[in-house]
């Protein structure tokens, strides 16, 4: 009966995907009602969720451990999840005879990774990651109408299988070296071998998959094209949700090494660096809204694995801080693009000319957002970059903190080509006024007041974070 | 000419072709084929560890039979994009779906 | 503030000095719209002033020396006190100043009337005498650094009064910033005596200076640096040429500040410290050498020029030039007597000069002779006496200080001083009496048909304004000043005695009296040499001084004087030496060339240019840079599936290398 | 959060809250009542200007040391405190940023354009402002620097006048890439510290290596000293400056550049104390380059706020070079330029601004002879260029009194060659006043008003402030060495 209530959260996804695989059978689709159940089931789902935070135990012959870090991550992939199915609402960019598919991917999908935040066995853990990216496969292409974008789809597909074909490789590694394929097992026994190369190797290959991901430089190649090419809500949830899972399994395989190998920091440290490099660079040159933030969370993957490469709990617990704040301000900025462009088309960055006057709540959630993204305190995403470089600068990486400053300075210069084209652009023809249900008031201020919050008074998450990174060791 | 190092050698191998193919073959499908080759060349190592380092004789069998539902279900999403690509674009060369970019 | 009441001294200083401050703000806050209150309120404060500055010459004129002083601020082990210092000498410049001022201001009362800026010129006024008596009363130098900087700003406005000409305000700019070259010289020296000696108290430091209590080679580098300042404000060579320029102001103006106050303020801070310089033998020689250099060089230019105004300034500098000789070389009594009598006569000039351009609108000497200048008696008396007093001859008070500075130079060890003094006092007298004949006996005649022009219907107006407020106004002043030249010579010994007078009390060993005995010891020093030197030649000295007067006269009589004289001057045989005076020894051509040379076209066009070009470039080059590099590593990112992959493997691939091998 | 050692009412909080409460008052009015938020937004300027005003007179000088402590325990496992507290540097300017604020704000009155939007940004600002001053804990005071930053984005560009979007995006950019170097720095000394407290004074007691204090401070000058526009990172305070308007300008050069100085002073010195005096050679060398450097660059400007932002590099260079005499009497002139060259400054360009206001440029040639029009502003603006130049009894002139005497004791040569710098300011701020305002009466400007009675306040109050500290140094020097001299013992 304990078991069942420790995997309460999955069980409930599972049934709101089953629900909407129902709908998917019916002839008739009825889109508001859909949108209507989705937000619900998603809501109640997320309370089950965060009510469940505090449980703790071993599940399925030890396969499957529910503890803080892995409930942490179920509450943010949860909340995602809300967000996402909320901003449903105009589902202009995917066929209304999809929708009930798209919700149930979607469930499935977020189901996959709460199952992955918590599966501590390396089958389980591969299983859930395919069930997850194969959602995924599915929800890029819906989009409706745009061939030009469909690639995207193919691409995806292609990248996502040929990274998953090497972590099921490296796995198989580990499995070789580790002779066990539970991880904390795996944990015991790789810093021993981790000198032989088969036990670096596959850890370095498993890590690839779960680069692909986060989007980390170089598995980065398929971000921009699907950013761009998914519909507006899928990007979101890749966005912002399924990132949050990557965090997490980085993070769970980051300290499989136990910290015995320069050499896989020194990796993750030039992949860090490269990343941020990257992606701040390319983003400068982007006209489309939702490409630049494709290259901009190229660059804040690389900001997180800073965190992650001091393998301590510090620098884990920042780099949960960072993801969690990753997410808010993220999603805050994608909504505000959601509700601009509420006929599902690519967001180009003139068309935010005015948006100060078109919407101030809008623009002003959007502004924190952005300059969350770019480290200004005093938002959430600011004490994430602190609290990041913290970690490395105690860790003694100062050069890695001032990288990670001076990028985040060049970042700055694109997120205030987007305010400026929100706050100061004369629109060149006349946009209408931006209809703001109460909802989304609400939701508005919910955002901004959690950027600000986090930012200022981090004390009570920050403890929580380090908790969570504890059980890691 | 039983040693462990014999097969993972030849996973080696096989892993080796397979991204060849992934990186050279034009065509989708052969591309997804190659893909195969990667799963295998790691079912061939699970199989082999099995056989003679891990204790537990089952685990590595149980792992391959799942990788190969999941490469099965994999090859169905991904034909069902390569025939909704083919019906867009009329072909399934991967040099058709390159018009984003930077 | 209670002692500030029960000592009347005090409170006369206090209130005496600060008047002035109080009807400069009360004019420009409220009274501006009315000439007439604020002129009224002008005059009415500094009569105040001026009143109190007498009393308290008469109260305290056999009294010790007074000082007054509390702390200002401190920083650090730095005490900075602020106090006033009442000796003799800084009583005597008190009076004379107050006297000057005063008479200025009821001279502008005609001068300037119905000037649009009427009101704003009595503020400046009154800043001016503020600053000044301040100056003249600090108890310590950095106080009169201070108040000699506000004086300097005040200058800078009343010369750029007329600040819709540009000449004016070119004048007051290059008045103040030539100021301010010596008197960065000045602050350095400051500077070097806080680091070095710790206190800036003028007793103090005299006394220190005196008893050997500081180190050679501080007094010498300090005393050199703060005779810039010197050179600076009192017009010496090399930074004389601000003060013909400054004649760009209205001629009271002139009168006030470029005669017998602010320009004096260089000799009084001489003098001031006298005996802290003449513990430096070498600051003293250098000082000679310049202020005899100054002498003869503006003398010249003088010689030259056909501007009124344009001549006294000149003899203004020259004679100053006399004043840093005479102290320079030890006369400490000669000098400060110099400067009194100077102060007399050289207002009474100028403000004779101004009731001729006044009248004629003119500054030119032959217009003016032309048009019948002489017929304006008082002017044309009083400037006569003024002449005379200047060129030295008795018994007016020109010839008793200049016989008192020749006397101080003969007792020199070389006699080229000396022989420079009497030169000097023939050009003087020569280009003194070249105006003054200008004007009595104008070239053919004065232009009857031009007067009879005159005689119509502004005859009567004509007629009135002789006899108008105007003219009285300006008439008072002038005759007093005539006066004061006449009699100041016989108060010689009253003054000597008034200011050596502390002398015997030096056993005291009060504050105040100890500096009146740093005077002393440096003073008498000299003195028994000038005695000595003086006793077999005495007589002599004064036959040779009045003979060069009267010889520079006779030139000058045989030039523009007697009938069918060329009015040419013997200077204009020699264009090039004419060209070379008129054009002031190259002097200004030189700054300005340098100016534009090494600041403008040179430093601040290369610094534009660098931060144009090479500093913002830079930061632009950087952004444009790191755009670029955008665009190129977006390269990476090809629509071209496999390419990708390519990329993601080798990097994989690279890594797996790394950990194998 | 566990309160610590609260002394009584949190009163440097309360001045914060001034300006953020007026924030949020803001943001709640509708756009369209702009007499409504410029009212709102005045009267909570002038409530930080009492309290600070009080503050001032309440804090004792013969105790010294810091006063009005507030310690919050913030962040504990990094060992965060919300920890302030006024000393007698800080003190002097968070009396300047309230008086800059509040004439800055009563300078804007006729605004029109984005009222509400211009004054939030401005509150936001200032808060950041105040919080860097009153702050005594690391994250708190980089917390406060960066969002004192980022609103001169928006504030250029939206309201500012010539090449604003270039203006703005470069001043940007350029702070925060200071920016990049000080919050390396300051978790650096935090990690050498145990990495359990931010707060200065912990950090304090804690003796760092020598070497990393080198480093440190190196990094902290760089990045403060972009802000307090040390030569040759000045170059974005005339463009900068060209761009913003008028309150903006005031703000920024008037208290905003300080912080630059005030951090170099607060965190380098006070942590790095053998890294000081390390670099104090290099500190000297680019203070002196500053002062001279920007009177000659100048003399040639052509825009009157392009000379403002030249002598401002002038002034702030005598900042640096007295800090870098770690003597009593440098740091003494030194936080008093800081002073007096904000309030200096502010009026500057109060003055200008209301000129460009009217006229619409703020190119000398086409000035020229306003002072016939307009001789009320000429006259702010000539009195502004006087106290530049280093006029005696105005409070400017003793802070370079102090810092040149430290100098000339310390580094002979660069002392002197400041000194003569005097020269070219009297110099370029002459020139420029006679081009401006001297001259023949230009008709262009004939039927111009000149300034009402109303906006005269602002200005008045600037030129009392600059009279009154001029004649009465004691009143800032007492407070200020009250700190300073325990400071310096530690060099």
């Amino acid at each position: 009966m304990t078991d069942f209530m420790l995997f309460l959260p999955e069980l409930f996804f599972i049934l709101g995907a089953l629900l909407f695989f129902i709908f998917s059978l019916r002839k008739s689709p009825n889109p508001a009602g859909f949108h209507r159940w989705a937000v619900v089931l998603s809501a109640v789902g997320l309370l089950i969720t965060v009510a469940s935070s505090h449980q703790e135990g071993m599940l399925f012959f030890n396969c499957y451990r529910v503890d803080l870090f892995s409930q942490i991550f179920k509450v943010l992939l949860a909340l995602g999840t809300v967000w996402v199915m909320f901003s449903s609402s105009e589902l202009k960019g995917i066929d209304s005879r999809q929708h009930a598919e798209y919700y149930f991917l979607i469930f499935v999908c977020t189901l996959a990774m709460m199952m992955l935040v918590s599966s501590v066995e390396l089958l389980t853990i591969y299983v859930s990651m395919e069930l997850s990216s194969y959602s995924l496969y599915l929800l890029v292409p819906m989009r409706r109408g745009e061939d030009r974008y469909f690639e995207s789809g193919v691409k995806y597909f292609m990248i996502g299988v040929t990274s998953s074909g090497f972590m099921i490789f490296g796995i198989s590694l580990l499995f070789g070296v580790g002779h066990t394929t539970y991880v904390p097992q795996l944990i015991k026994a790789l810093p021993a071998v981790i000198h032989q190369p088969a036990a670096i190797v596959g850890l370095v290959l498993t890590l690839a998959g779960f680069f692909f991901k986060l989007a980390l430089f170089p598995f980065h190649i398929w971000a921009p094209d699907v950013y761009q090419g998914a519909s507006n809500q899928v990007t979101t949830y890749i966005a912002t949700v399924s990132k949050m899972a990557a965090a997490a399994m980085i993070i769970r395989f980051a300290g499989l090494s136990g910290g015995a190998s320069p050499g896989l920091v020194k990796l993750l440290i030039v992949l860090s660096i490269a990343s941020m490099t990257f992606g701040n660079l390319v983003a400068l040159i982007q006209k489309d809204l939702k490409r630049l933030l494709a290259y901009s969370s190229i660059a804040h993957a690389g900001y997180i694995l800073i965190g992650i490469l001091t393998l301590n709990s510090q620098g884990f617990a920042s780099a949960i801080y960072y993801a969690a704040a990753y997410l808010v301000m993220n999603y805050s900025v994608f909504m505000v693009i959601m509700k601009v462009a509420d006929d599902g088309h690519n967001l180009q960055i003139k068309e935010l000319a005015g948006l100060y006057k078109r919407s101030p709540l809008l623009a002003m959630t959007f502004m924190l957002g952005l300059f969350g993204l770019a480290g200004i305190p005093p938002t959430a995403g600011f004490t994430g970059k602190f609290l990041v470089f913290a970690a490395a600068v105690h860790k003694g990486y100062l050069f890695l903190a001032i990288i990670g400053m001076v990028n985040a300075t060049i970042s700055l210069y694109y997120y205030l080509i987007v305010f400026k084209a929100a706050y100061l652009l004369k629109p060149v023809k006349e946009y209408p006024a931006i209809a703001v249900d109460m909802w989304t008031r609400v939701m508005s201020i919910v955002l901004v007041v959690m950027t600000i919050y986090l930012g200022l008074f981090p004390d009570q998450v920050v403890s929580l974070t380090e908790a969570a990174a504890r059980t890691l060791f | 000419m039983n040693s462990l190092s014999t097969y993972l050698i030849i996973s080696a191998l096989l892993f080796s072709l397979g991204l060849l193919g992934i990186l050279q073959r034009r065509n989708l499908i052969g591309m997804l084929i190659s893909v195969e080759l990667l799963l295998n060349a790691a079912n061939l190592n699970f199989m082999a560890y099995n056989r003679f380092l891990v204790s537990d004789p089952v685990t590595g069998q149980v792992i391959t039979l799942f990788v190969m539902g999941l490469a099965a279900a994999e090859a169905a999403i991904g034909l069902s994009i390569i025939l909704a690509l083919y019906r867009k674009m009329h072909s399934i060369n991967i040099e058709a779906a390159q018009k984003m970019k930077g | 503030m209670g002692a500030l009441f029960r000592d009347p001294v005090l409170l006369a200083t206090v209130l005496g000095t600060n008047i002035p401050f109080f009807s400069m703000a009360v004019i420009l806050i409220f009274t501006r719209s009315n000439p007439r209150l604020s002129s009224r309120i002008s005059v009415g404060s500094i009569v105040v002033s001026a009143v109190s500055a007498i009393s308290l010459l008469v109260k305290l004129f056999s009294a010790p020396a007074l000082q007054y002083q509390t702390l200002w601020f401190c920083s650090g082990k730095l005490n900075i006190a602020f106090g006033y210092y009442l000796d003799p000498l800084s009583l005597l410049m008190l009076t004379i100043v107050g006297i000057v001022a005063c008479l200025v201001q009821i001279y502008s009362l005609g001068y300037m009337a119905g000037d649009p800026g009427y009101s704003r010129y009595y503020a400046f006024q009154s800043l001016f005498a503020w600053a000044m008596m301040n100056m003249v009363i600090a108890g310590s130098m950095l106080q009169l650094f201070i108040f000699w900087e506000m004086v300097g700003l005040a200058s800078y406005f009343l010369i750029g009064f007329y600040y819709e000409k540009w000449s004016a305000s070119q004048a007051g700019k290059k008045a103040f910033v030539m100021n301010r070259v010596g008197d960065v010289g000045f602050f350095l020296g400051l500077i070097l005596l806080l680091i070095g000696f710790g206190n800036l108290g003028i007793p103090e430091l005299n006394h220190a200076a005196v008893t050997h209590g500081l180190p050679k080679g501080l007094v010498t580098l300090s005393a050199l640096l703060i005779f810039c300042g010197v050179i600076g404000k009192s017009a010496q060579f090399p930074l004389l040429t601000w003060l013909p320029d400054a004649m760009e102001g209205p001629t009271p103006v002139s009168a006030l500040l470029h005669s017998a106050t602010m320009v004096a303020a260089g000799v009084y801070m001489f003098s001031r410290i006298f005996p802290f310089f003449s513990a430096s033998p070498e600051a003293m020689q250098v000082a000679l050498a310049i202020g005899t250099v100054t002498m003869l060089l503006s003398s010249t230019m003088a010689m030259v020029t056909y501007d009124l105004k344009q001549v006294w300034a000149y003899s203004t500098v020259s004679q100053l030039g006399y004043m840093v000789m005479a102290l320079s070389a030890g006369g400490y009594f000669a000098g400060v007597f110099h400067l009194t009598t100077h102060a007399g006569f050289k207002a009474l000039l100028f403000l004779c000069s101004g009731i001729f351009i006044h009248e004629f609108h003119t500054n030119d000497m032959r217009i003016i002779g032309k048009k019948g200048g002489r017929r304006l008696k008082i002017p044309m008396v009083c400037m006569t006496i003024g002449a005379l007093a200047l060129s030295g001859v008795p018994p007016f008070s020109g010839f008793f200080s200049k016989e008192a500075i020749l006397t101080v130079l003969a007792a020199q060890p070389s006699k080229i001083w000396y022989a420079a003094g009497l030169f000097g006092a023939v050009l003087t007298a020569y280009y003194s009496f070249r105006l003054i004949f200008h004007i009595l006996f104008p070239k053919d005649g004065i232009e009857e048909q031009h007067h009879h022009a005159e005689h119509g219907p502004d005859a009567h107006e004509h007629e009135e304004e002789h006899h108008g407020f105007a003219f009285r106004a300006m008439a008072i002043p002038v005759m007093f000043l005539a006066g004061v030249s006449v009699v100041l010579g016989f108060t010689e010994h009253g003054l000597e005695h008034f200011l050596m007078r502390l002398v015997p009390r030096a056993g005291e060993v009060s504050a105040h009296a100890r500096s009146a005995a740093a005077v002393h010891g440096a003073v008498n020093a000299t003195a028994a040499a000038a005695a000595h030197a003086q006793e077999p030649s005495g007589s002599l000295l004064m036959v040779l001084g009045i003979s060069a007067g009267l010889l520079g006269i006779t030139l000058a009589w045989f030039e523009y004087g007697r009938k069918g004289a060329s009015r040419k001057g013997f200077l204009s045989h020699f264009p090039a030496v004419w060209k070379l005076f008129d054009l002031r020894w190259f002097l200004d051509i030189l700054y300005r060339k340098g100016l534009d040379t090494f600041v403008y076209a040179g430093l601040t066009s290369l610094f534009v240019k660098n931060d144009r070009r090479i500093i913002d470039g830079g930061i632009d080059g950087i952004c444009v840079f790191t755009e670029g590099s955008g665009r190129v590593f977006s390269f990476l990112q090809s629509g071209m599936l496999q390419f990708n992959l390519v990329l993601m493997v080798l990097v994989a691939g690279a890594a797996v290398l790394y950990f194998v091998i | 959060m566990t309160a610590m050692n609260m002394a009584g009412f949190p009163i440097l909080t309360t001045i914060l809250m001034t300006t953020i409460i007026g924030l949020l008052v803001i943001i709640f009015i509708p756009p369209e009542k702009t007499k409504l938020i410029k009212q709102v937004s005045l009267v909570s300027a002038s409530l930080g200007l009492a309290l600070c005003l009080w503050l001032y007179h309440a804090y004792d000088f013969h105790k010294g040391g810091l006063q009005f402590v507030e310690r919050v325990l913030w962040v504990k496992s990094l060992g965060i405190y919300w920890f302030n507290g006024v000393d007698g540097i800080n003190l002097p300017m968070m009396l300047l940023t309230s008086v800059v604020l509040f004439t800055g704000v009563w300078t804007m009155w006729e605004l029109e354009h984005r009222v509400k939007e211009f004054y939030a940004l401005i509150f936001l600002l200032v808060a950041g402002v105040y919080g860097v001053f009153m702050s005594m804990d690391l994250f708190w005071i980089f917390v406060w620097y960066d969002v004192s930053l980022f609103p001169m984005y928006p504030l250029i560009a939206i309201w500012g006048g010539t090449r604003k979007e270039y203006g703005a995006m470069k001043l940007t950019l350029y702070l925060l890439a200071g920016s990049a170097f000080i919050l390396p720095a300051i978790l650096f000394l935090w990690a050498k510290g145990g990495g359990h407290t931010f707060d200065l004074f912990m950090l304090q007691k804690i003796g760092f290596s020598v070497f990393d204090q080198k480093v440190a401070f190196l990094m902290l000058y760089l990045g403060f000293g972009i802000l307090a526009a040390v030569w040759p990172f000045h170059t974005w305070s005339p463009v900068g400056h060209v761009a913003a308007p008028t309150a903006v300008s005031m703000i920024h050069a008037g208290v905003l550049m300080k912080l630059g100085a005030y951090g170099v002073l607060r965190i380098g010195m006070t942590l790095c104390p053998q890294g000081a005096v390390y670099w104090s050679h290099l500190m000297a060398l680019l203070g002196t380059i500053g002062i001279i450097y920007g009177a000659l660059a100048g003399l040639a400007q052509t825009d009157l706020k392009y000379v403002i932002g030249y002598s401002s590099v002038s002034h702030m260079g005598i900042v640096g070079l007295g800090l870098a005499t770690l003597s009593v009497n440098g740091i003494n002139g030194a936080v008093f330029q800081m002073f007096a060259h904000g309030i200096m400054t502010a009026l500057f360009f109060s003055a200008v601004g209301f000129i460009y206001d009217r006229t619409h440029t703020k190119v000398i040639p086409e000035l020229g002879g306003l002072s016939k029009t307009m001789p009320i502003a000429s006259s702010f603006f000539i009195f502004a260029a006087l106290a530049g130049i280093g006029v005696p009894l105005m409070a400017s002139f003793w802070a370079e009194f102090l810092v040149l005497t430290a100098a000339v004791k310390v580094f002979p040569v660069a002392g002197i060659l400041a000194t003569s710098g005097m020269i070219l300011s009297a110099l370029f701020m002459l020139r420029v006043v006679q081009r401006t305002f001297y001259g023949e009466k230009n008709p262009k400007w004939e039927h111009i008003p000149d300034v009402s009675m109303f906006l005269t306040v602002p200005r008045v109050v600037l030129m009392s402030c600059i009279l009154f500290f001029g004649l009465f140094p004691k009143v800032m020097l007492d407070v200020i060495q009250s700190t300073v001299i325990p400071f310096v013992t530690r060099f």
